[in-house]
């Protein structure tokens, strides 16, 4: 009961970290428009964590550019299990228009596993929160298979 | 036989009742109402008001990861002396006529008993060696400092004017604070306690850490401060803690201000103290968090040090002079 | 007459303190650690003074109601104050030159390295 | 038989205690130059003067029996006391006491601390010497006696400043404790030489019955010379940074006893002038003067201390702070503020001597006491770490530590005194003696924080748990103050009651000496009722019992679901979290810790800075100052 319990709860709690890994804010302030009054992912439980360490999603924008990469990596994986790692805009899938740049060391999925992408340049908020909770679905999940 | 019944009651006093059950329930839901006000307060849906037990859960079932820089033991053991301290301090707080443990601690003894849970949470993040949590235990140890002033003067006000009316010139025990309140009708008619009560209600969420005094914790600009590397069960017990603290210092309130309402019957006294800490909860820390915006440390120094110091002195003064 | 010898005795406490107030070599501090010290035994042995009387030295059998001496108190005092007075001067001389090792200075106002 | 049997009655004790001490300098000065001889030399009569004094307690403390012991039977001749005389009654005893608890810890502690050092057969001479020196004044039953122990005592102590005379500021330190404290003692030599003038007698009883009554200009102007003179010995205010100088340049083990002991004597000499000598904290003015100072003391130094940024020097100021709630408690002039006071003064010696013990400890395996320089001990040394932090939950009055239960009197005593008095002024002592509490447990955190917690910085990698002798002089200092702070009542019932008693008992103090003490009349009636509860044992069961649940919970459920850090120490997993950049060195200093708080106090701190100098002179100037402000204080309310 108390196992079904805290996988009920950890659908319902995710908490989100956020990388910059090089983006152009355009999916930072998206991101942060989703906990304003207008979409409210609190509602959901959703919350921007300070640390890597309270989190369970984490949210990555941006190209990943070399400098990042390994920064991103070890606050990936900083985040106690179990996590889901979601990335936002199409930089961090594709590359998009900094494909082929120099200084770009993307698409994140080269180096982590990825559970949810979300589309867009922008995505729009409405996309993020269906990818956001989409991940919560993972994050129990994952729970459930968690010993 | 006596003795085993005595202890068993002791044991749930501690367990169950004003202990560790109850605070829990009603800590958690104390936070999950001031989140919920919150949000309505700026138009927006919001949590539901269980969402502080889905979190607390949630952090159960995570992994705990201790640096390899953290001292263990300490950073370990600290969530849960807080918390055990915390639900310490509650049994001595009077609900109406019902004190679980009288007779063990005085107001000066819950000034003393309310750093343990502060000096838990600094000693964690000190252990934990992030500079993160030597900023924030900075700020968090700066925050005591400027509550404590307000706080004091706050209680010595409350001592002076219930020992002048018992006649014996001070009292500084919570259960006679309670009782007399009880025959007397509450402290806050008195006007020279109007400012006290003002002045603990400003004090609430400075000693919580709740916003806008909660430079200590901010997500923002340092991870959470104390906290940025706890993971998990202890990272929980830390939430609930917090939580805790809440209900403490709004019954605290209830206890030293709106003492006269209480029925006799223990079970609508509850109710009652609980409902009127969800109000008190309302009024000190979502109304403010709704407003307010966070204040840098010095400002908040400076804030308790004079607005809110001011405001105790002239409550001690009346007090001292028996308006 | 022995008045004077009080205000004597006040004056070298008092340029004592003066010489330590205000003067910033270590030398001409000890020097008014000193000075102080005289004063005081000054003052000591003054208080025991009985015009006219002998000195204190006395078998059982002399001494009767009709004695008359100076009071060998304040003389025992005084002795012992001399004593310290000496330590006070060798000890503090001895510092003074470890500092002038150390610092290279016997000015006060230099020598503060532990402040605040 | 009859022979051994009187020289072994326990009058003739105290003098016992006093002498072992000095025969023990004396020995090691002659044959110590073997290492075990000495050591086994300094622990025989620093244990036989302890177990002299523990054997006083019986009679002293518990029967309430006052020992007045002529040296060499010189008794009294045509009512004046020509002789010189031990009088010990429960006050005497109760700091008697102190000392020779002090000075055993201190002592057990030397042997593994100094190993280090040369010239050890002239610390334990010197040591032994301090001691002795301390004993006797406490136990003296003279004025004049009681300036020779003081003159001993500052002297062993300044050369034990300057004992490690290659640390940074230890020779000026030294010299400058030496140019005050003879100002001190030249201040108490003319005050007992004026006072002689007057009444012809040293013997304390006499003056006790004498001075009294004969208030005339002369005494007026030897009480401000004695109160300053004893207090240069206690360091309150404004002889503070002689002993922040003095405690931080000493050797740890001499920390003890002087902010332990040394102050502590200062104190009794303050209270054996203001209640028995002149018998004048009947008045509000006299108690104003001693609470004043006391305040003054407390506040000022623990603002000092936030801004400091060496462990000892620290230490040192806070040691002032916690001589100031003594003072003020004692200034009170009310049983219960009295008992408060003494109860304060014996948790002061306990805790702060655990506190000097860590920090030289913590010298003693790194070499180095600057805050900034320190960091991450804890892995290094914890049980070092476990002392001290019940040292450091001590001074700042967490419970059911001592320093609370200590506290926690005086706060009630100062809060009855002025609802007692209507006197306002007490109110805002109680105020600034709470506020003082807070800034320790701040100052604490800071240390707690730079020197054992945080992380470790370079160079500090082979740093080693301390030797097992110097950990069991931490223990027992730290075991007694557990138990005094779990044990209130026993400790004021047993200790400091009594010898709160005997301070309201001026007359029998006097008649014991054989003079006549009907003439005294006692300021208050005495009584040490509380207003507040507070009952430690049962606390901690609770808290004990809570914590047990919690654990069980906590670990019956999740939290032991832990990742075991040290397989996979290496891992960036384990590493802490750092904004994105690698993980570095960024210990946050000592000195800015509490930016938020001294940001808006910056006109104080900087004022105060700039006042204390450090330059001997201003220091010499503040005693001059004080001197006469107390001077014409006196003339103007005694």
């Amino acid at each position: 009961m108390f196992k079904k319990l805290i996988e009920e709860s950890t659908g319902k709690s995710p908490w989100l970290f956020h990388i910059n890994a090089g983006s152009c804010n355009g999916c930072d302030i998206e991101l942060v428009s989703v906990l304003t009054p207008r979409y409210d992912a609190e509602r959901l439980g959703f919350k921007l964590a300070g640390s890597p360490r309270h989190a369970d999603i984490v949210v990555v924008t941006g190209p990943v550019t070399k400098q990042s990469l390994p920064r991103v990596l070890r606050a990936i994986s900083q985040v106690p299990e179990p996590r889901c790692i979601v990335t936002m805009g199409s930089c961090p899938q594709s590359g998009n228009v900094f494909r082929g740049s120099y200084s770009v060391a993307g698409p994140l999925s080269k180096y982590v596993h990825v559970d949810v992408d979300v589309a867009g340049c922008a995505p729009k908020p409405e996309a993020v929160i269906d990818g956001l909770a989409l991940a919560a679905q993972i994050l129990k999940e994952k729970r459930g298979q968690m010993k | 036989m006596t003795i085993v019944i005595g202890a068993l009651q002791y044991l749930g006093y501690v367990l169950i009742f004003p202990g560790f059950l109850f605070c829990f329930l009603a800590g958690m839901l104390l936070c999950g109402i001031d989140r919920k006000l919150v949000a309505k307060m700026q138009k927006r849906v919001g949590p539901p008001v269980l969402q502080p037990f889905y979190d607390f859960f949630k952090l159960c079932g995570k992994e705990t990861i201790v640096p390899a820089a953290a001292e263990r033991i300490t950073f370990m053991l600290a969530p849960l002396v807080g918390l055990a301290a915390l639900v310490v301090i509650q049994l001595f707080i009077p609900v109406f006529g019902f004190t679980a443990f009288s007779g063990m601690a005085d107001i000066i003894v819950i000034l003393y008993l309310l750093l343990i849970p502060a000096l838990a949470i600094i000693l964690g993040g000190a252990a934990s060696g992030s500079p993160y949590a030597g900023v924030g235990l900075s700020r968090e140890m700066v925050t005591i400092i400027s509550c404590e002033l307000p706080l004091v003067l706050v209680l010595l006000a409350v001592a002076k004017t219930v020992g002048d009316e018992m006649g014996t010139g001070l009292c500084f025990s919570l259960s006679s604070i309670a009782q007399y309140q009880m025959l007397n009708g509450s402290l806050i008619t008195k006007i020279s306690m109007v400012p006290a009560a003002v002045a603990l209600l400003l004090i609430i969420p400075g000693e919580t850490g709740n916003h806008p005094f909660d430079a200590a914790e901010a997500e923002t600009e340092i991870c959470e401060g104390m906290l940025a590397e706890y993971s998990g069960a202890p990272l929980g017990v830390f939430k609930l803690s917090h939580a805790v603290k809440m209900l403490t210092l709004t019954s605290l309130f209830v206890a030293l201000f709106l003492g006269g309402l209480g029925t006799g019957i223990l079970p609508l006294d509850v109710l009652l103290m609980f409902l009127l800490c969800a109000v008190i909860t309302a009024v000190a820390i979502s109304f403010v968090h709704a407003v307010t915006a966070r204040l840098r440390i010095e400002q908040i120094f400076k804030y308790y040090w004079t607005v809110v110091s001011a405001l105790a002195l002239i409550s001690l003064v009346l007090a001292w002079y028996g308006l | 007459m022995i008045m004077l010898n009080y205000i004597a005795s006040f004056f070298l406490i008092g340029l004592g303190l003066y010489a330590i107030v205000t003067k910033y070599n270590l030398v001409k501090t000890v020097i008014g650690l000193s000075i102080a010290d005289y004063g005081v035994n000054l003052l000591l042995i003054s208080i025991g003074f009985n015009p006219g009387g002998t000195a204190p030295i006395f078998t059982w059998s002399e001494l009767d109601y009709n004695s008359f001496f100076v009071d060998p108190v304040p003389q025992a005092l005084t002795l012992t104050s001399i004593v310290i007075g000496a330590c006070v001067t060798a000890m503090s001389l001895a510092l003074v030159i470890k500092l002038e090792e150390q610092y290279g200075t016997i000015d006060t106002r230099k020598i503060r390295r532990l402040r605040g | 038989m009859n022979f051994l049997g009187n020289v072994l009655s326990y009058q003739h004790f105290p003098i016992y205690a006093i002498m072992v001490l000095f025969l023990g300098s004396f020995l090691i000065a002659v044959f110590g130059e073997n290492r075990i001889a000495r050591n086994i030399l300094a622990l025989l009569s620093i244990t036989a003067s302890l177990g002299f004094i523990l054997k006083l307690v019986g009679p002293v403390l518990m029967d309430g029996e006052i020992i007045a012991y002529w040296m060499g039977a010189r008794e009294p001749a045509g009512g004046y006391a020509i002789g010189i005389a031990l009088e010990v009654d429960a006050l005497s005893l109760f700091f008697a006491l102190l000392v020779s608890i002090a000075v055993f810890v201190s002592g057990v502690y030397s042997i593994q601390y100094m190993n280090r050092d040369d010239n050890e057969k002239e610390y334990y001479t010197l040591y032994l010497l301090l001691c002795g020196g301390v004993m006797g004044m406490v136990l003296s039953g003279d004025l004049f006696n009681m300036f020779i122990m003081v003159e001993i005592l500052t002297f062993a102590a300044v050369a034990l400043t300057a004992f490690r005379n290659t640390v940074r500021g230890a020779v000026e330190a030294a010299f400058k404790y030496l140019v005050v404290g003879c100002m001190g003692s030249t201040c108490i030599l003319v005050g007992t030489a004026i006072l002689y003038a007057q009444t012809h007698t040293l013997n304390f009883a006499q003056l006790s019955q004498l001075v009294p009554g004969d208030v005339n200009t002369a005494t007026k102007v030897a009480f401000a010379l004695l109160f300053v003179g004893f207090g240069t010995k206690a360091f309150i205010v404004p002889f503070h940074p002689l002993a922040a100088d003095a405690h931080g340049a000493a050797p740890a083990s001499i920390s003890v006893i002087i902010s332990g002991v040394l102050t502590k004597s200062g104190i009794y000499g303050i209270i054996r002038i203001t209640y028995f000598l002149f018998q004048s904290m009947g008045l509000g003015t006299m108690q104003f003067l001693l609470v004043f100072i006391g305040s003054l003391s407390m506040f000022i130094c623990v603002t000092m201390a936030l801004a400091q940024h060496d462990f000892k020097r620290l230490l040192a100021f806070h040691s002032i702070s916690q001589i100031g709630y003594v003072l003020t408690a004692v200034g009170l002039c009310t049983a219960l503020g009295v008992s408060a006071g003494l109860y304060h003064a014996i948790n002061h010696t306990l805790f702060k001597g655990l506190l000097f013990l860590a920090a030289g400890a913590v010298l003693h395996e790194t070499g180095t006491t600057d805050l900034n320089k320190l960091g991450g001990l804890a892995k290094k040394m914890p049980y070092t770490t476990v002392l001290f932090l019940v040292g450091a939950f001590s001074i700042s009055g967490v419970p059911p530590f001592n320093g609370f239960a200590s506290k926690w009197m005086v706060y009630q005593a100062t809060y009855q005194k002025a609802v007692e008095s209507g006197n306002i002024g007490f109110l805002l002592v109680t105020i600034i003696a709470l506020v003082t509490s807070v800034l320790t447990l701040a100052s604490f955190v800071k240390v707690s924080h730079s020197v054992f917690f945080g992380q470790l910085p370079e160079g500090l990698e082979h740093v080693k748990e301390v030797s097992f002798g110097m950990r069991f002089a931490m223990a027992i200092f730290a075991v007694l103050c557990v138990v005094t702070g779990l044990f209130p009542n026993l400790v004021t019932s047993y200790l400091t009651e009594p010898a709160a008693r005997a301070v309201f008992n001026v007359a029998h103090y006097i008649e014991a000496m054989g003079f006549d003490g009907s003439a005294v009349t006692e300021p208050v009636a005495v009584s040490f009722s509380h207003v507040g509860t507070w009952d430690p044992v049962s606390w901690l069961l609770v808290l004990c019992i809570a914590l047990l649940s919690v654990t069980i919970v906590a670990v019956g459920s999740k939290y032991d679901n832990v990742s075991r850090s040290k397989a996979a120490a290496t891992e960036s997993k384990y590493e802490l979290f750092y904004g994105g950049e690698a993980q570095e060195l960024s210990q946050l200093g000592g000195d800015d810790l509490f930016w938020g708080f001294k940001h808006n106090w910056r006109g104080y701190f900087n004022y105060m800075h700039r006042l204390h100098s450090g330059i001997v002179n201003d220091y010499a100037l503040w005693a001059v100052v004080d001197l006469a402000l107390v001077m014409l204080f006196s003339l103007i309310v005694l």
